[in-house]
């Protein structure tokens, strides 16, 4: 399993880098949708079938809203930027990097074992507690469940300011 | 669009309207859930608007019916919330019966996924009217 | 049980706001405007009894705090709701002249509401998750308040808000995380009970990560940037209430993570603090006095003043807090003041420009006397309110030895007062080369800023209440162990 | 083994250089993406637990971890309203500029 997930690291970095890099919109949000589609697939591998099922349907979604914005602006290419810029931003990039891969990572407990504190409550009685079988279900509906009213309320007030910022005929004003 | 594409469309949409509902009335024993299922929902709506372009499917799913729907969806989360709050279970308790172990009943859980679902579904459908260029109306 | 009233009540009338619609633009801001009454009442209340030194807690669903998520209100989050509640309601009403060629838009209102509700979920709730989510909820009601106008300028500055506080939030989220693994809980009394035992290297990384994500929202300096487009782009009551309240928002979660989740004992990063800060101070004055047009002259000014907030902050001592603490509440006051001030000059005169305006002064009396007020204030004038959280802020510096940025902080201050008398003289006096676009200043927009400037004479001429208030805030910032014990009630693995 | 720990904090390099240097408004909300998809991944291995079980009727006792799976799952419907509303605010900049380059938007330069 190991092998399979450092296989498919690779795949998803190469496509980030492919989503940064490509000059035509289109293909980098392929890329991009590559990239979020991979990242589902780890999730199902790290025991998240949940996860990784939004991340598909929500991914296909994004990539459906990005084409119908591209295609709705016309310009297709990007341009590229001067080279210095891009030395300079990607040596600071780089360092913001080994930073914290030297520093921050041995820090942690190691990959595999967490210290499941309060989520061991949730495992040993969420299921008769909440009556859900499924453990994200009852942490989420229930345990946490005001996290998820917040959720629904970004969700309803991102779609009110699309409608906002999308209407026809604004008005000038100061 | 072609033929293909339309007779294709009218034969899948029921399907995944019905695998979302799945998705939304089974989260409580098994993958997917409530976000999963309304995002469904509204991806039978996008393939709508491609395979049938877009004045036929905003016939379908009317910005009112969809308006509707989203605040009765963020309502009855609303509503449950304070009835639990009003039987003493604090807000958002888990105030009707359930049962664990292997035939699971989870309460509260099943009707607020439902919520969940119409609002997701909703909200999806309404961005992807003001998406292809709908008005408020 | 009132706690989740409080969050409640916002959100039934922005979704309420959402269902009138179209129909009535009446009820829409009679819906808003008692729904914010209604929260003043409830806030008070909740301020009498913290003030007191009690803690209110509620538990949503009734899980204890660890497993679920609860609310709790010291005196703090309590000053901070009422704080948001009065503001709120006062651009509430004053949005109903201001906004009036534009109250077709039936999603003002509703987004105004729905950034309310985010602001006290923000404050009241004692997790860490939760509190990411409804900063977020903060956030995204915010974004489309400041592109309003649909205009050019007003999206590119929505653009650069929500590119940069996207940045912030993903740190925020990724400090939440090592947070997370370090101590395998999300709620804030716990995480303080297992840091109080044991420090460590990964959690001052995790509090470096979300006061990167807390310093955007209060626009601290390196993420200072997109505050100057954003304010001046928003309509003039959105601003009062972004340069009031929301600021303070990301101030307050500050404090709670640096004193209450990490004990400022075992934080390495005060002088840090401090000369950020510092650079604040400096930075905001600094564009200040150059700016013409004047709500972006305004925007600058909250620049620098949360810095003299962040200085005292990093100090750590008590009177630091207090001083910060009271410069919050003075701050929100003065801030809202000045813009719905000039907003009534924006309004009869039509231009953000102040070079183009002058000899004001006999057609707006009260609105020059509430400048003056308000700038006064924020200088540091005695009878004024923003002298005596100077003053405590100065003596903090002092006390603990740090006379350089107490220096810098004085010497600001009479720039500060440099650049209000300059904006008032380019503003009211000189030449009046303007001809005046519309009648009289509506009542509604009157009134608040009447109610604001006499706020600040009151708390100026009569300092003891609000310095005993202050007082007992910071004493109970400090006793972390109340409030973990009040939290958690004792019962914790 | 720490390799999704460096997978994410690489993910996350991407996308800050993303949004850095590129001059396109897609690009930049590409970088956002990128961005959020690796703190997603980050706090998913944070709760994994080696040979553990799906969190559904476990029947054993080494299970992963499910609170960071909900916290995400918060955060991907979260992240999603986001994205969303810079893409209908890159197509509102659209039709003022007839471009999506950001070097001909004075306030967004730099």
């Amino acid at each position: 399993m190991d092998l399979l997930m450092g296989f498919l690291f690779i795949v998803i970095i190469a496509s980030a880098i492919a989503a940064v890099e490509l000059k035509d919109l289109l293909a980098a949000a392929l890329a991009l949708g590559a990239c979020g589609f991979f990242i589902g697939v780890v999730f199902f591998l790290m025991m998240a079938p949940d996860l990784a099922i939004v991340q598909f349907v929500v991914e296909t979604l994004t990539l459906f809203v990005l084409v119908i914005a591209i295609t709705r602006t016309h310009r297709r290419s990007a341009r590229s930027e001067p080279v210095r810029i891009r030395a300079v931003l990607g040596v600071i990039v780089i360092c913001i990097f080994l930073l914290f891969s030297f520093f921050v990572i041995p820090l942690m407990t190691e990959f595999g074992s967490p210290d499941q504190r309060v989520s061991q409550h949730y495992i040993d009685r969420g299921i008769e507690e909440t009556g859900s079988e499924n453990l994200v279900t009852s942490v989420l509906l229930d345990y946490r469940a005001y996290d998820t009213l917040g959720e629904i309320i970004v969700l309803f007030v991102s779609v009110l300011a699309v409608s906002l910022i999308l209407r026809e005929k604004p008005k000038g004003g100061g | 669009m072609s033929l293909i594409m339309r007779t294709v469309s009218r034969v899948l949409i029921p399907f995944i309207f019905v695998y979302a509902i799945w998705l939304i009335l089974t989260g409580h024993t098994s993958p997917g859930g409530a976000f999963a299922g309304g995002v469904t929902v509204s991806l039978a709506i996008a393939l709508s608007y491609v395979s049938f372009g877009v004045p036929l499917t905003k016939e379908r799913f009317r910005y009112s019916t969809v308006h509707v729907g989203r605040i009765l969806g963020m309502l009855g989360f609303l509503v449950i919330g304070a009835t639990a709050m009003v039987l003493g279970k604090g807000f958002l308790g888990n105030f009707l019966p359930k049962i664990g172990g292997h035939f699971t009943m989870a309460g509260v859980i099943i009707v607020l996924s439902l919520c969940i679902g119409i609002l997701v579904g909703c909200e999806f459908s309404l961005l992807l009217y003001y998406l292809f260029g709908g008005e408020e109306g | 049980m009132i706690l989740i009233l409080l969050i409640i009540i916002p959100l039934l009338a922005a979704i309420l706001n959402v269902v009138i619609g179209k129909s009535s633009k009446k009820a829409r801001c009679a819906v808003s405007m008692a729904s914010t009454l209604v929260l003043i009442i409830l806030a008070s209340k909740v301020f009498k009894t913290t003030i007191g030194g009690d803690i209110i807690t509620y538990e949503i669903g009734n899980w204890k705090p660890p497993i679920g998520i609860n609310l709790v209100a010291d005196s703090l989050s309590a000053l901070m709701v009422l704080l948001i509640s009065c503001i709120g309601f006062l651009c509430i009403l004053y949005s109903i002249s201001y906004m009036r060629p534009h109250r077709g838009v039936p999603a003002y209102d509703s987004l105004l509401m729905f950034s309310i509700t985010g602001m006290i979920g923000t404050v009241l709730t004692g997790d860490l998750f939760n509190m990411f989510v409804f900063l977020e909820v903060m956030f995204i009601a915010a974004y489309p308040l400041v592109g309003f106008f649909g205009g050019v300028e007003e999206m590119e500055a929505s653009f650069k808000y929500v590119v940069l506080s996207t940045i912030a939030s993903v740190m925020f989220l990724l400090g939440i995380g090592l947070v997370y693994s370090a101590t395998g809980t999300l709620n804030m009394a716990h995480i303080a009970e297992i840091t109080g035992a044991r420090g460590g290297g990964l959690l001052d990384f995790a509090l470096i990560l979300l006061l990167i994500g807390l310093g955007l929202v209060s626009a601290i300096v390196p993420l200072h940037v997109w505050l100057p487009d954003a304010h001046p782009a928003a309509p003039t009551p959105i601003s009062a209430l972004l340069s009031g309240v929301t600021v303070k928002v990301g101030l307050y979660g500050m404090i709670r993570i640096i004193y209450t989740m990490f004990g400022f004992q075992a934080v390495p990063i005060g002088m840090i603090i401090i000369v950020l800060g510092v650079a604040t101070i400096i930075i905001g004055a600094g564009f200040a006095l150059v700016q013409t047009d004047i709500k972006r002259f305004l925007a600058y000014s909250t620049i620098s003043q949360v810095g003299y907030i962040t200085l005292a902050l990093g100090i750590g001592t008590q009177s630091g807090i207090e001083g910060a603490v009271f410069h919050i509440l003075n701050h929100a006051l003065m801030k809202s003041l000045l813009f719905l001030t000039v907003g009534c000059v924006i309004y009869k005169i039509g231009t953000r420009d102040m070079s183009k305006m002058g000899g004001l002064l006999k057609q707006m009396p009260l609105e020059a006397a509430a400048f003056l007020v308000g700038g006064l204030a924020i200088a540091g004038i005695p009878p004024l309110n923003g002298f005596f959280s100077k003053l405590l802020i100065y003596l903090a510096c002092f006390e603990a030895g740090y006379l350089i940025p107490l220096a810098i902080a004085i010497f600001v201050s009479l720039l500060t007062l440099a650049y209000y008398l300059r904006a008032f003289w380019m503003i009211f006096l000189g030449k009046n080369n303007i001809d005046l676009k519309k009648g009289r200043v509506p009542l509604s927009m009157l009134i608040p800023v009447i109610v604001l400037a006499i706020a600040c004479l009151l708390i100026g001429v009569l300092p003891d209440i609000g310095l005993s208030i202050t007082e007992r805030i910071s004493e109970q910032i400090l006793a972390r162990w109340m409030y973990i014990e009040k939290v958690l009630g004792g019962a914790i693995a | 083994m720490s390799l999704p720990y460096l997978a994410s904090l690489a993910l996350f390099s991407i996308g800050l250089y993303c949004i850095l240097v590129k001059r396109d408004l897609f690009k930049v909300i590409y970088g956002i993406c990128l961005m959020e998809f690796s703190i997603n991944l980050f706090l998913v291995s944070l709760g994994f637990v080696t040979g553990g079980e799906v969190p559904i009727s476990p029947t054993g006792t080494i299970v992963v971890d499910p609170l960071p799976q909900a916290m995400v799952l918060t955060a991907i419907v979260i992240e999603f309203a986001t994205t969303v509303f810079l893409i209908s605010v890159a197509i509102r900049l659209f039709k003022q500029y007839e471009d999506t380059d950001i070097s001909k938007m004075r306030r967004l330069r730099g």
